[in-house]
């Protein structure tokens, strides 16, 4: 009887699957004005990074030899960098960088 | 067996909540609906009743209880009146757009101020735009009923939303009458147990309820509900037809006649008062006076084809509002608002006027009924009605 | 209707959110006194703004009454300024240009550089570029002038008076003059003006 | 026929090393870059893992990390309003008593956590969260705690700490401090008038471990509990979103934060420096204090010592009275 478009269906009670693993419709990587970069040989995993992104942005790898970023979902806040213990992680500007290019049509 | 017993409104609706075998109630102490909730108290005491009994710390809260309680799975029941209604207002909305059938029972009074414990529809019409089904009993029997009901169509997957589930305070809640007491049995073919489906808050299924949408999909949100209510007259009349093949009674779904056969005028009232007006109307018929009733059983769904072709039969309609809309188009209540945009498409529209009764608590007398039924004689016989509101006890007779 | 010239400034909230308003407000402004009928708001739907997130800030302008005005977003914007120059990296930032759009870029690297990251440039007459940051210094944070309230600090007193510079360079929108009488810092909008490097594109 | 309800029991933490890879607050919110009520999001559900369901008052936490259509919750999640979380949690607890005991649900008692900011704890949702804690509901309320209305651009609320500018207490010539009040004690409200309550906590993002280790206490207690969550807001406190744990760290460091347990009437202390900074220290890297002359300052140190003599007791020297602070 009505016609709902597509970009503006809510789903029935407004209730919604729960994400897993990552929310896909709120990608945030372009919010970041700088990275973090990391240098693997200083890194003693000391997991500050992993513990203190809000983001969960820094995970451990599964062989559980190095941290992992998350380009996708990183906004730059840097509290990595602020935080690590062995000055393993350093700021870089975002556009010296080609990659990690999020580019969406709207900001969400 | 059925059983009879006398019971108050208030009782009797503790009774129907029993056998609808509620999980989750919260309760707060305001007359006059309190009584309902000092039964349910006592059951769960007694363990006649398994069900978590919570203690809320004010009608917000009760509201919010059984908020959080149906989106966890469970049938939930609470209940208020007066200042007690209009203070949990912020979360009406929340429970319909949720599409949580929770029921509230209201048994009416008068908002403040002063402090009036008098009944009045008031507390509950300020609420009948939140997306819940509304309706008023006549009797303890009409109530224990209704409810029942209520949570029928309410959980039904089709609606999937909340219940006010009305009686007039004191005339209703607290004067005891013959209700007839089914089997558990019989409960238990009309209303299944309470299926949340899959947007129940639930570990094994995870499921985000409520994240925030955009302004341009609000308009979404509220077309769900609206169309759970173009869909609900259906709903009603399935379980209304269902209530009375099991139970044995004779319920209209929408509106109910009374000795309107050859009718002129009529009184459309709905909750309480029809009682009395129903021997009015008999008293007027003994008098020549071709009076009839029409009961409105629910508000919300606005049985806005039923009262059309109910009401377009008459000479004279006279609306019995207990409840006030300050400043509204009628000067008066809201309901004559309702109805005369119901008839609005008919063609040969009946005369309608309205009366203001019963308000605060006031009594509603025989006496009122005789003369608002001169009003509607005069006006029948001049062909029109002198204005849209009389306030029964405070204005003579003259249409 | 007459034709209502769009502009949308792309900013990061929090951080710049002020900046990206006061361009909006200042265009706005210094067209109002040019006797234009203006516009100038926030994204709505960006609201509140977050450290760091892509908000939009708009403004429009016309020669008679904007019969648009209390629609959300601006759909065909011509000038696009971004406050923030990686924001290219993330967002679309020519979404609804139709042709011949400016494109105004806080930056110290030259309209190449940035134009590596605009896949759809062909949208675009010109590029400007500006390094509003090196001449204006510090982003000013203050909440004063959101949700509606009245800026308590000035207007541009940051990188917005350089990026107005560069605004009015590549644009012919308004008069560096008209702006001069609504920005506070008048010296780095002057020489956001002057500095500004602009690359027509066709 | 009535099935006994079982709750979960959580190990203690030890290592950063060892805590769980498993993430329930996953990437893809819109909090602010740095946020602080996100970072100890991350940890509570980190600690709480999947038997879990979150109850979310409007609040940043709310209105951020559920924007247009999408949460990061890979558990229940539920929105309350800001006036409700501990009522609705409260029927959620009660909706899984009873159908657990009523055969209608299998498995332990999912934990039931409140995350509900400062103005959804200790302001307007003061009432519902005290009955919760009161009836004595299976479920934790957590305070966290970013000493402002932030969602709503950063109005003041009751644990705004004497002297913030926010958009309500904006400093002026009348008014050169700000805001004029020193801050509610959360804590303390639900310790003193809550007989139900048996563990109580502060916690701060600057101490994972005891952070997450405060909510694995909390949810082995059977009952209501309470943890107070101090998370810095880079937007609401203007400093640089890099600092956020620095800040927390040197809340601890000054004692403008102290952190404790309260386990049944006893108190126990964490991380206690030996000798405390000056609360300068801590307010120099926020903007919102920029505007604070000596005296202020002065008088935020007097009352930090006060509350050092014994942290955690409500504080026994005389904080000024609103009314006299705005005669003088």
């Amino acid at each position: 009887m009505f016609n709902v478009p597509q970009e503006r269906a809510v789903p029935f009670g407004c209730v919604t699957p729960a994400p897993i693993g990552e929310q896909p419709m709120m990608r945030t990587g372009n919010w970041r004005e700088f990275r973090p970069v990391i240098d693997h040989e200083q890194c003693n995993l000391c997991m500050n990074c992993v513990v203190w992104c809000p983001d969960a942005c820094w995970q451990l790898s599964e062989n559980e030899e190095e941290v992992v970023w998350n380009s996708t979902y990183c906004k730059g806040c840097l509290i990595c960098v602020n935080e690590c213990s062995h000055d393993a992680l350093t700021k870089a500007y975002e556009l010296d960088f080609p990659d990690g290019v999020v580019r969406l049509e709207k900001p969400f | 067996m059925a059983k009879e017993m006398t019971l108050s409104g208030c009782a009797a609706s503790a009774q129907a909540v029993k056998m609808a075998k509620v999980d989750v109630i919260c309760s707060y102490p305001i007359r006059p609906y309190t009584a309902a909730m000092m039964e349910l108290a006592k059951m769960v005491a007694e363990g006649e009743l398994d069900a978590e009994f919570i203690h809320g710390e004010g009608e917000h809260a009760q509201l919010s209880v059984v908020y959080g309680a149906s989106a966890a799975g469970a049938r939930t029941f609470t209940g208020s009146s007066g200042v007690g209604v209009t203070y949990a207002m912020e979360v009406y909305s929340p429970i319909s757009g949720a599409r949580l059938p929770v029921q509230m029972m209201i048994a009416d009074r008068a908002l403040d101020p002063p402090g009036d414990f008098g009944s009045e529809h008031t507390d509950a019409m300020s609420c009948r735009d939140q997306g819940w089904i509304m309706g008023w009993a006549e009797s303890p029997q009409e109530a224990f009923d209704n409810h029942l009901i209520n949570y029928r169509i309410g959980e039904d997957p089709r609606v999937m939303l909340p219940q006010f589930v009305c009686q007039d305070g004191y005339f209703v809640s607290h004067i005891p009458g013959k209700v007839l007491i089914p089997d558990q049995a019989q409960v238990d073919e009309f209303l299944p147990p309470y299926n949340p489906g899959k947007h129940v808050l639930d570990p094994k299924q995870p499921v985000s309820h409520g994240p925030q949408i955009r302004p341009d999909q609000g308009a979404i949100m509220d077309l769900q509900r609206a169309e759970a209510f173009l869909e609900m007259p259906k709903v009603i009349e399935e379980a209304v037809g269902d209530f009375n093949r099991i139970f044995g009674r004779h319920y209209s779904p929408f509106v109910e006649e009374f000795l309107t056969d050859d009718a002129e005028i009529v009184f459309f009232i709905q909750g309480g008062h029809a009682a009395t007006a129903r021997y009015a109307v008999k008293h007027l018929r003994e008098r020549g006076v071709k009076a009839g009733l029409v009961k409105l059983r629910f508000v919300r769904p606005f049985p806005t084809t039923q009262v059309a072709e109910s009401l377009a039969k008459f000479k004279g309609v006279g609306v019995v509002e207990t409840s006030t809309s300050y400043g509204g188009s009628m000067r008066g209540g809201n309901l004559l608002v309702e109805v005369r945009a119901a008839l609005y498409d008919v063609p040969k529209r009946p005369l309608t006027t309205s009366f203001m009764a019963g308000l605060g608590g006031d009594a509603v007398t025989l006496k009122d009924f005789y003369w608002m039924a001169e009003i509607l004689t005069n006006a029948v016989k001049a062909g029109r009605v002198g204005k849209t509101v009389y306030w029964a006890g405070l204005e003579q007779a003259v249409a | 209707m007459a034709h209502v010239q769009e502009i949308t400034v792309w900013t990061r909230g929090v951080v710049k959110d002020k900046e990206g308003r006061d361009v909006a407000n200042g265009i706005a402004k210094a067209a109002d006194k040019e006797g234009k009928f203006t516009q100038a708001f926030d994204n709505y739907v960006d609201l509140p703004d977050r450290v760091n997130v892509p908000v939009r800030k708009y403004a429009r302008i016309s020669d008679d009454d904007i019969e648009m005005k209390y629609e959300y977003e601006n759909e065909k914007p011509q000038v696009v300024v971004v406050v923030d120059a990686t924001l290219v990296k993330g967002i679309d930032v020519l979404r609804g240009v139709e042709k011949d759009g400016v494109l105004v870029v806080n930056t110290n690297r030259t309209p190449d550089e940035i134009l590596k990251f605009i896949p759809n440039q062909q949208l675009l007459k010109s590029i400007a570029c500006v390094d509003a940051d090196g001449i204006a210094g510090e982003s000013t944070v203050d909440f004063s002038g959101t949700e509606g309230g009245v800026d308590a600090v000035g207007l541009g007193s940051g990188i917005a008076a350089p990026l107005l510079g560069a605004v009015a360079k590549s644009t012919g929108l308004v008069k560096l003059e008209s702006l001069a009488a609504v920005v506070k810092n008048k010296e780095g909008l002057f020489k956001g003006h002057e500095t500004t490097v602009i690359k027509n594109l066709h | 026929m009535s099935i006994p309800v079982q709750t979960q029991t959580f190990p203690m933490l030890k290592k950063l090393r060892n805590i769980p890879k498993e993430e329930y607050y996953v990437p893809g919110h819109r909090t602010c870059a740095g946020c602080g009520p996100a970072l100890q999001y991350k940890l509570v559900a980190k600690a709480a893992g999947p038997n879990t369901i979150f109850i979310g008052p409007t609040g940043c936490m709310y209105v951020a990390n559920a924007s247009y259509l999408c949460t990061p919750y890979t558990v229940p999640w539920i929105h309350s309003q800001i006036t409700n979380g501990g009522a609705v949690a409260s029927g959620i607890e009660a909706a899984y008593q009873v159908r657990i005991r009523k055969g209608k649900w299998q498995g332990e008692l999912p934990n039931v956590i409140v995350m509900a900011g400062d103005g959804g704890s200790v302001d307007i949702g003061l009432q519902a969260m005290s009955a919760m804690l009161y009836r004595g509901h299976d479920a934790l309320f957590i305070c966290y705690d970013n000493e402002a209305y932030a969602n709503t651009g950063i109005q003041t609320s009751p644990t705004t700490p004497f002297g913030g500018n926010t958009t309500f207490t904006p400093p002026g010539k009348l008014i050169p401090e700000g805001k004029r009040l020193f801050p509610k004690d959360p804590p303390q409200l639900v310790i003193g008038g809550h007989p139900a309550v048996k563990y109580v906590a502060t916690a701060s993002v600057a101490y994972p471990i005891d952070l997450m280790n405060k909510v694995r206490k909390a949810l082995n207690v059977k009952g209501p509990t309470f943890l107070h969550i101090h998370a810095p807001c880079p937007k609401g406190w203007k400093f640089t979103e890099s600092k956020t744990v620095e800040i927390a760290r040197l809340a601890v460091q000054t004692g403008m934060w102290n952190l404790y347990e309260w386990v049944d009437g006893e108190y126990t202390y964490q991380f206690r420096p030996r000798e405390y900074k000056p609360v300068g220290e801590y307010l120099k890297h926020q903007k919102r204090f920029a505007h604070l002359k000596e005296e202020h300052i002065a008088k935020m140190q007097a009352f930090v010592d006060a509350k050092l003599k014994t942290p955690g007791v409500p504080i026994k020297v005389p904080v000024p009275l609103p009314r006299e602070q705005q005669l003088s």
